[in-house]
């Protein structure tokens, strides 16, 4: 036993609740389930706070570097004489970080979803699943080794299946459940393969040994190469794959506007601030390998980072769904964490991306749940999620629209809530190391306000609606996770993230840098500048900046035409070219091959019928010439 | 009397008792009895195992009895087993016993088709626990052939059709197989000494090159078509659409594995040399038949016939980490040769009861299910979840064993298949998710559909008996994989000893 | 008594008749005359027995004695064939061999 | 000679004395009597079987024209018991008023025909050979045109005794060139001297033609399924099981015993037929649907698949062949005598009429079923086994692809096979056979049939039996 | 008279009448060639010095099957009645075959080196064949002998049963199966 054997129960606990609650869910109250799975958070929160005190702050030696520890480990099964896959817990600043955001966000959304989903038919399967989220997630970001991390992104992926597909009567509920799990798979078997490589040059799963500065990695650097790229980087390139789709880089982004579907709190805990960003996590985990052994791989990482939050900023632009915007934010916001990890350095103040980018997850985590969970207020009480059917909403929902802006401001990068700083580390980093990217994300910063106030405006000012019912302010279960979360996305911006999560596990020196700073501060209040004088009123003039972009907002509104990319291959090549073909293919040539085999010996046996004529004349003909034929052949031929 | 001996001889009473039982009632009791007993019988097995092998007995088969049959030609009726054995007969019993409760309500010539379930599972047995070579295709032919009743009687559709392609087909199978057994007796041991259909004693002696190049492919193909090699799959999809459930749940989860295990038991073990020079040619097959399955799947409507092409990339799999050679890759074909056969029992249960309600097994003529039958419908996701690879259920744990090993090879032609076939889990995930989300989600499609009932007791025992066993192997495998390895570190000696000529070809 | 006739010409002789039986027996359409047929083809086995026995194996008799119980023999199949003819003329009402076929194929 | 030497005749002296003292006492019986002949003659006959098993050297008598050892005892104690269960299936249908008059005649016929063949087994020379196998054959005829008002029964014994006279014409033409070439009709003064000359192969190829007739060997073989057919359905399953049983038992031994120093030419010669057969009978078969007819045409396959354990020429051989032939009469008596049952039962013989028999006759059913898998050679029943020792003897001479092409066929067998399953198991009818009581000569017949097919397979020691009495050529 | 005279007589009449036989169109004369056949056959065997053998063949085949025959086509046909004729491809088939196999053999006899036995000679005559018939040793031919009575008996019961009309038969109505399609 060592100090930190408690943390076992911090998945533990969501497992045991997710088994009483679906096994035994059906029998009680539905309230009932609802508590329970609260209160089973509300102990893996008190441990991860207790976790994080003490690795922290209480056990740690203030000056030394932050070790990882596996407080324990188990055999789970036996694969070759060297590769083991083990079940275990490590920890480290980022494994740590993590229990924090994933217990603090779950508990949020537990409490939250107790008033938000009341009611609702499956209410003891929602907190069923959520428990089951809970503990994927808990254990994906304990994992010891990058098999186990694999085991648990799958389970993952499941929990977030299935709880998009909660309103499992709704068919597009259905199918962007179906689209998420599809999607992330198919990234998933770039990580695998990644896996496979991986393992196979290292020998090894486990992180400790691939990440430390004697990496059995490092004896491939030189091994060979394919398409100009050496196997390492191919393996980290597809391991990344695999992270890109779970935190929806593009062009894997596809399912997570989809995935909007699920109930609103879902998509707070696991499409905004979780789920999502186990992609970054996953690099954040490998960072050491990545940097001393395929630099190459990070290029790309920081490119598909970059481009995604470009990407999805644009089109948050032109969307009228309020979840949608939030999710391309989300998206968006995500790119940021990779292109920060893409340009970041190892060690010192190299590792200023690598921080920021934590720090930033850590944030964004926070203040996008706190959108999400305000969007689900919202929706809540108008029962619409297109926000041209909602307008001046400020005086129905007062606390609900001070925490959402509070949201919207820390997004923004407004100084001094925690978006600001975070951002700015980020856009440190960037400019330290690819102007162009950083140019990219300057922009972006900009674009970010535009279309959150974009949001805040439209929802909260703005037009004067008639609602059928008149809206009104959600309950305390609700309400009060807003604030809580409001207070994490004012205040996170203060923690000491460069003495706590860095590259190498040292403190390091970090300070705003003011010639960032500044501009982003300003293109953001630009940005909301804009929104406000777009959409403080109603008036006209977005649809006529929307007409003379033409077909680029075109474009952007339908998300540049992605979906239907991905239908056209999806339906028309893989079902229609392929799957049909082979189904043909299978009926017809294979199945058509054995059936023309019985055919024939049918055939044959009645093309050879006359022989048995019933003349007996005949019969003595072919007698006498079989035995003369047989004379021929064995005394002539033979 | 050996407990091996219990595994033929209780069913072959459970078979006699049925015959005298009167009522339907006390038919299908007895059945649960007797595959009960077995089930027990076979846990126990396990568990008997597992304590000879930690007391250090590192024979290689255990629990072995031999009783010579026919002098003359040095027959025997020998048995043991290992823990691969172990592993397939434990997954049979537990097969069979959700397959009696599965075919509960079988009313028309109920006796006669217990009987025929039992003797079925009878050869099965049989097949696992022989060490003999003739025994081992007897008890082969035993069990394939009620299938054609089993089918012909109590099936559906063009169930005529259907059960006489798969007898045919499969006894063509066994007319390769026979073909390769005769020539390997004829070559078991050297010259001057009495020839042997001991699987153990003929591993002790190499077949020379040239006969092992000609039978190993009438053996290994012979096993193939049970075990659904492509091209000669196709008896799969007719036969388990047109099968009674309980049937299909047999075929698919247990017959289907004898090719895999026979393959590898027979073909491999006892001719490495060939299997190394033309390992390539069945590699090709099978990795084409992991995916062009699941391509397969993707299109088909029927619930059965999902199933079946499903199967078709499962089985594809078998044999393509048993062609891989190596010990992690083996043992992951064994896993999955137990996961698969739990988990499309499973789905054929499923499909089964499914149908009894619906009427129909198009999936487009349903939806909804969720909402009328819960029980059911979350059973069959969570079938679709292992089925499609999920941790925590059996299937995960097959396919990465079967991924790192068949990745251990070092050359690219092994490894590009390796990922080829692993491209499969992505193939599985899209039709398993759209059977799911066509048949039990969205809204209900007949009206007729509301008033249907969910599970009976004893359709819950069947599907939750799987279940357990399911994600028992997919939370806690290292037993299993342990055990397995543990057995197959011999064989996979012999098969390293083989000269490797698969470099030379490429 | 037999000259200078080599073997030959009587095996010569044999399997000309032995084939003209079996042209017989092939095309005549009359059961009776196949049964002539028949006949034929026993009696140029005896002929061979009979010249084989004569010119190459005179020591012993086997094949005269095979010739004898050939002949023997040949009348009994005579027999039931012509009992059974009998009988298909009463069925058929005719002895031709075309009309019996109503077994076929 | 002496009584010991009779001693050796036993099975042919006293099944001689049984027809002649069956012939004696119908003389004795008024016609409302005759029935009791069949009590009379199916004890006798049981006796002599007993008789038959009792222990007996070998000899040689009548200056090596008769042979006689444990292994020519045992073949025709196989044949014995194939016919005590023909006798006893054949009850209900003696027993029928048109055949009343002629009962005691039907099993002189058969006892002189089986006396026929035990003389053709135990032959030394080709005179005792040919005089037994026309005994065997031409009073056959008779049996087969015995329901003389029947056109069909008229037409198989004509179609019978042609064939039968053309194929001894042709036979005889054969043994006569191998008289001219080795100077001697004994077989063991013929095995010295016999050779390769193309003369020899001639004659080899006439003798194994007119056996291939009897054994129905493709392209000898288009007789047998008229005459099958036609024939009152009891002498049919005599023809094809006792008959050929004992043609093939004699095939093989004369190939061993006359021709083995020419193995090479009938090794390949048989190679071809059995090829042949087993594939046109086979495609024949698909097609029937009349039950004798689809019998004889099956057992035209398992001609095809005898001669797989001929070919092989060793003493492996010789027992699976023996093994085989033991297995394939209990099956196909099985068959037959079902098809005899329901025959005098309900007088259908279509294939189509059987549907849904299971429904109302579940036993005979059961039994039809597990003699036809046994012909297919599907385990756990005696022809699995059978099937399979003739493939391992086959294979012992490397006839490997062979092996493979006679698998195949069993496996299209098994597909016609099947649809006789099928008509009985799985067709639906609405006017199934009635159900009906088999009469319990016809029973302990049918159940002596059903033990043999459950038990030979098992029970090794029959195999072991016959494999300590064989001999091969080596 | 020249016995190879003699010989080529009997053979041209065997020949002649052999293919007489199979080739008239009427029955009777059929039966009648084959008559000639026979008794030229005799006519050999008494060349040969095999009087025994001729004097049977003339007693049993002439006597006897002829006899028989032409019996048994009186009761079957009409003596006017001309046989048809097999069709064209059938007698042409046939004649290759036949034609084809009387040339292999012809070939395949005149190509073999028979060889004479150096034994001395056994006289073919009565009291020879006589006591061979009843001896029992070697070179007897007493079995033969008896079971060849074995074969007439049955053959004789048969011939009975197949030929004579029962009491009974007229009661019994034919079942006439209808023939198969």
């Amino acid at each position: 036993m060592n100090a930190y054997s408690y943390t076992l129960l911090i998945p533990l606990i969501p497992l045991f609740v997710f088994l009483l609650i679906g096994l035994t869910g059906h029998k009680y109250k539905p309230s009932i389930s609802g508590l329970i799975g609260t209160a089973g958070l509300l102990v893996v929160t008190v441990l991860s706070y207790m976790t994080a005190i003490s690795y922290f702050w209480t056990d740690h030696i203030a000056g030394t570097a932050y070790t990882s520890l596996k407080v324990f480990e188990i055999d789970w099964l036996h694969l070759t004489e060297f590769l083991t896959i083990n079940l275990g817990i490590l920890l480290d600043p980022i494994s740590v970080m993590m229990l924090v955001v994933i217990s603090t966000v779950s508990f949020m959304v537990h409490i939250y979803s107790l008033g938000y989903m009341k009611g609702e038919k499956g209410f003891a399967r929602f907190y069923a699943f959520l428990s089951l989220f809970s503990f994927s997630m808990l254990g994906l970001v304990l994992a010891t080794n990058i098999f186990q991390m694999y085991i648990f992104w799958e389970l993952v992926g499941v929990s977030s299946y299935l709880l998009i597909g909660f309103y499992y009567t709704k068919p597009s509920a259905v199918s962007a459940s179906k689209k998420a799990f599809i999607v992330t798979r198919f990234a998933d078997l770039g990580f695998l393969i990644g896996i496979l490589m991986l393992s196979f040059m290292t020998n090894t799963f486990d992180f400790q040994t691939l990440v430390s500065s004697d990496s059995p990695a490092l004896s491939h650097m030189g091994g060979a190469t394919f398409l100009g790229l050496s196997t390492l980087t191919w393996a980290l390139t597809l391991v990344f794959i695999g992270g890109a789709g779970k935190s929806a880089m593009f062009p894997l982004h596809i399912w997570l506007p989809d995935a909007m579907e699920g109930p609103t709190p879902v998509s707070a805990l696991i499409h905004a601030a979780t789920m999502v960003v186990a992609g970054v996590y996953l690099v954040a985990r490998l960072f050491p390998l990545y940097s001393m052994v395929a630099p190459d791989a990070l290029v790309i990482v920081a490119w598909v980072g970059g481009i995604s939050s470009l990407f999805a900023a644009i089109i948050a632009c032109t969307q009228y769904d309020i979840k949608r915007v939030l999710a391309y934010s989300t998206m968006s916001q995500i790119g940021y964490m990779m292109l920060a990890l893409g340009v970041s350095g190892y060690g010192g103040h190299d590792g200023l991306g690598f921080m920021a980018s934590n720090w930033h997850l850590f944030t964004h985590a926070m203040f996008k749940a706190l959108l999400f969970l305000g969007a689900g207020a919202i929706i809540h009480s108008v029962h619409s999620n297109d926000m041209r059917e909602m307008g001046n909403l400020r005086k129905y929902l007062p606390i609900t629209h001070l925490t959402f802006l509070i949201g919207c401001l820390t997004i923004a990068g407004i100084p001094p809530l925690s978006g600001f700083f975070s951002k700015d580390e980020i856009l440190a980093a960037a400019l330290h190391a690819n102007p162009a990217l950083f140019a990219i994300e300057y922009l972006v910063a900009g674009i970010t306000a535009f279309y959150m106030f974009r949001l805040y405006f439209n929802v909260f000012w703005g037009k004067s609606t008639h609602y059928h019912h008149t809206p009104h302010e959600s309950p305390l279960v609700m309400t009060i996770p807003l604030m809580v979360l409001a207070f994490g996305a004012v205040f996170s911006g203060f923690l000491p993230f460069n003495e706590l999560v860095t590259s190498d596990g040292l403190p390091f020196e970090a300070h705003i840098n003011y010639s960032v700073a500044i501009p982003s501060v300003l293109i953001a209040a630009f940005g909301i500048l804009v929104a406000y004088m777009m959409y403080r009123k109603e008036s006209l003039v977005p649809e006529k900046i929307a007409t003379s972009l033409g077909a680029f907002y075109r474009g952007a509104y339908h998300k540049f035409y992605m979906d239907e990319l991905y239908l056209f291959v999806t339906h028309k090549i893989i079902f229609r070219y392929i799957s049909q073909p082979v189904a043909w293919f299978d009926r017809n040539i294979v199945d058509g091959t054995m059936n023309l085999i019985g055919y024939s010996i049918e055939k044959a046996s009645y093309m050879i019928k006359g022989f048995q004529s019933g003349r007996v004349q005949q019969y003595g003909y072919v007698f006498v010439t079989g035995a003369v034929a047989l004379v021929i052949i064995f005394v002539f031929i033979w | 009397m050996n407990i091996l001996t219990l595994f033929v001889l209780i069913p072959v009473v459970t078979m006699l008792a049925i015959g005298f039982s009167k009522s339907m009632k006390s038919i299908r009791v007895v059945a649960a009895i007797g595959m009960g007993i077995q089930l027990i019988l076979a846990a126990f097995l396990v568990y008997a195992y597992l304590t000879e092998r930690a007391a250090g007995n590192t024979a290689e088969m255990l629990f072995t009895y031999d009783a010579l049959w026919f002098p003359s030609l040095n027959i025997h009726y020998s048995i043991g087993v290992d823990g691969i054995s172990v592993a397939m007969i434990a997954l049979t019993a537990v097969v069979v016993f959700a397959g009696i409760f599965a075919s509960w309500e079988v009313e028309y010539l109920s006796k006669e088709f217990f009987i025929s379930l039992i003797l079925l599972a009878s050869g099965v047995f049989g097949f696992f626990i022989s060490i003999d070579l003739f025994t081992m295709l007897l008890f082969y032919e035993l069990a394939v052939i009620p299938m054609y009743l089993l089918i012909g009687i109590w099936g559906s559709g063009p169930k005529e059709y259907s059960a006489m392609k798969l007898t045919l087909m499969l006894m063509g199978g066994s007319a390769l197989l026979m073909v390769g057994l005769l020539g390997i007796y004829f070559y078991s041991a050297p010259d001057g000494t009495p020839l042997t259909w001991n699987l153990l004693e003929i591993s002790k002696n190499t077949i020379p090159i040239e006969m092992q190049r000609f039978l190993f492919p009438f053996t290994f193909i012979g096993f193939g078509i049970l075990g659904a090699l492509f091209p000669f799959h196709t008896w799969s999809p007719d036969g388990h659409a047109s099968a009674p459930t309980a049937v299909s749940m047999l075929h698919a989860g247990v017959l289907m594995k004898l090719g895999g295990y026979g393959a590898f038991r027979v073909a491999i073990f006892l001719m490495p040399d060939a299997a190394q020079e033309q390992a390539w040619i069945f590699l090709l097959l099978t990795g084409t038949s992991v995916v062009y399955g699941a391509f397969g799947a993707i299109f088909q409507k029927d619930l059965k016939y999902i199933n079946a092409y499903s199967s078709v990339s499962h089985c594809g799999l078998v044999l393509f980490a048993i062609l891989m050679m190596n010990q992690t890759a083996l043992n992951g074909a064994v896993i999955q040769m137990i996961s698969h056969g739990l988990m499309t029992a499973l789905f054929f249960a499923l499909i089964g009861m499914i149908y009894g309600r619906t009427h129909t097994r198009l999936i487009n003529e349903m939806g909804g299910l969720m909402k009328v039958m819960p029980f059911l419908s979350v059973v069959y996701v969570i079938a679709g979840l292992a089925s499609l690879g999920l941790p925590g259920l059996s299937g995960f744990v097959a396919e990465m064993t079967i991924f790192i090993g068949s990745f251990q090879h070092t050359d690219s032609f092994h490894r590009m298949l390796t990922i080829i076939a692993a491209a499969s889990i992505v193939i599985t995930a899209v039709y398993i998710l759209r059977v799911v989300a066509t048949l039990l989600y969205g809204p209900i499609r007949n009206d007729h559909y509301n008033h249907l009932t969910d599970a009976r007791w004893f359709e819950k025992l069947s599907t939750v008996t799987l279940l357990v066993c399911i994600a028992a192997i997919g939370i806690a495998p290292l037993w299993l994989s342990d055990m397995i390895n543990f057995s197959l570190a011999p064989i996979v000696t012999k098969l390293s000893m083989a000269t490797s000529s698969f470099v030379s070809i490429f | 008594m037999t000259g200078n006739i080599p073997l030959e010409y009587f095996l010569i002789l044999s399997t000309i008749m032995f084939f003209t039986g079996i042209f017989g027996f092939l095309t005549r359409r009359n059961l009776i005359t196949m049964l002539m047929s028949i006949e034929l083809i026993l009696n140029s086995v005896n002929i061979n027995f009979v010249a084989f026995n004569h010119f190459l194996y005179p020591n012993n008799l086997q094949g005269h004695f095979f010739t004898l119980i050939i002949i023997a023999v040949a009348a009994a199949e005579a027999a039931v064939a012509i009992a059974i003819i009998i009988n298909i003329y009463r069925n058929f009402k005719s002895i031709e061999v075309d009309k019996v076929n109503q077994m076929k194929y | 000679m002496n009584i010991y030497d009779f001693l050796i005749m036993r099975h042919e002296l006293v099944l001689v004395i049984i027809a002649l003292v069956v012939l004696i006492i119908d003389l004795g019986l008024k016609p409302a009597q005759k029935r009791h002949i069949i009590p009379v003659a199916v004890t006798l006959f049981i006796i002599h079987t007993i008789i038959g098993f009792l222990p007996s050297s070998g000899g040689i008598l009548f200056g090596g024209m008769f042979h006689s050892s444990p292994l020519l005892v045992m073949m025709k104690n196989v044949l014995n018991i194939g016919v005590l269960i023909i006798l006893l299936q054949s009850y209900s249908w003696l027993i029928k008023p048109e055949n009343k008059e002629k009962m005691s005649e039907y099993f002189v016929i058969m006892f002189f025909t089986l006396t026929g063949m035990y003389f053709m087994i135990s032959a030394g020379d080709f005179l005792m050979f040919y005089l037994g196998l026309e005994t065997a054959s031409i009073p056959i005829a008779a049996l087969a045109a015995y329901m003389h008002h029947r056109t069909k029964s008229a037409e198989a014994g004509v179609k019978y005794i042609l064939s039968s006279a053309l194929s001894s014409g042709i036979l005889l033409f054969g043994l006569s060139l191998i008289y001219g070439t080795t100077g001697s009709i004994l077989f063991s003064d013929i095995a010295f001297s016999i050779t390769d000359s193309p003369l020899q192969i001639f004659a080899l190829i006439f003798f194994i033609s007119g056996m291939a007739f009897k054994i129905s060997l493709v392209p000898f073989q288009l007789w047998t399924a008229d005459v099958y057919e036609g024939a009152p359905t009891n002498v049919t399953s005599y023809l094809s099981v006792i008959s050929k049983g004992a043609a093939s038992f004699v095939f093989m031994l004369i190939l061993f015993k006359v021709f083995f120093p020419v193995m090479e030419v009938w090794r390949d010669i048989l190679y071809t037929l059995s090829i042949a057969t087993m594939i046109i009978g086979n495609l024949f078969a698909l097609r029937q649907k009349n039950m004798k007819r689809f019998l004889a045409f099956s057992s035209i396959a398992q001609a095809g698949f005898i001669l797989l354990g001929i070919m092989v020429g060793s003493k492996l051989g010789m027992t699976s062949v023996i093994y085989f032939i033991l297995t394939y009469i209990f099956s196909n008596l099985g068959a037959f005598g079902v098809v005899s049952a329901i025959e005098n039962a309900s007088g259908k013989l279509s294939m189509d009429d059987y549907n849904g028999l299971y429904k109302t006759n579940p036993k005979l059913s059961l039994l039809m079923m597990l003699s036809v898998f046994s012909l297919a050679g599907i385990p756990p029943v005696a022809g699995f086994f059978g099937k399979f020792f003739l493939f391992t003897s086959a294979a012992s001479a490397g006839l490997y692809w062979l092996v493979f092409i006679a698998i195949l066929n069993a496996t299209i067998s098994l597909y016609y096979y099947l649809l006789v399953v099928k008509a009985m198991f799985i067709n639906k009818n609405e006017t199934p056979i009635p159900a009906f009581k088999t009469d319990l000569p016809a029973r302990a017949g049918l159940i002596l049939s059903a033990l043999g097919i459950f038990i030979l397979g098992f029970w090794s020691q029959v195999y072991e039996w016959i494999n300590n009495l064989t001999v091969g050529i080596f | 008279m020249d016995s190879n005279i003699l010989f080529f007589l009997l053979a041209g009449t065997i020949l002649l009448f052999s293919v007489l036989t199979v080739t008239t169109r009427r029955i009777l004369r059929a039966a009648v060639y084959l008559l000639f056949v026979l008794v030229s056959t005799a006519g050999l065997y008494f060349m040969l010095n095999y009087n025994f053998l001729a004097a049977v063949q003339l007693t049993v085949y002439a006597g006897g099957i002829v006899v028989l025959m032409i019996f048994s086509i009186l009761l079957t046909s009409h003596i006017s009645e001309k046989a048809k004729l097999a069709g064209m491809k059938q007698s042409l088939l046939s004649a290759l075959t036949v034609v084809a196999g009387a040339i292999l053999t012809i070939i395949l006899l005149m190509n073999h080196q028979f060889t004479a036995s150096s034994e001395p000679a056994v006289s073919p005559d009565v009291q020879n064949i006589g006591r061979h018939l009843v001896s029992y040793g070697e070179n007897g031919y007493a079995l033969p002998f008896e079971v060849i009575s074995i074969l007439l008996l049955a053959a004789m019961i048969g011939s009975i049963i197949v030929a004579r009309k029962e009491s009974l038969a007229a009661n019994v109505k034919p079942t006439d199966e209808n023939p198969e399609k």
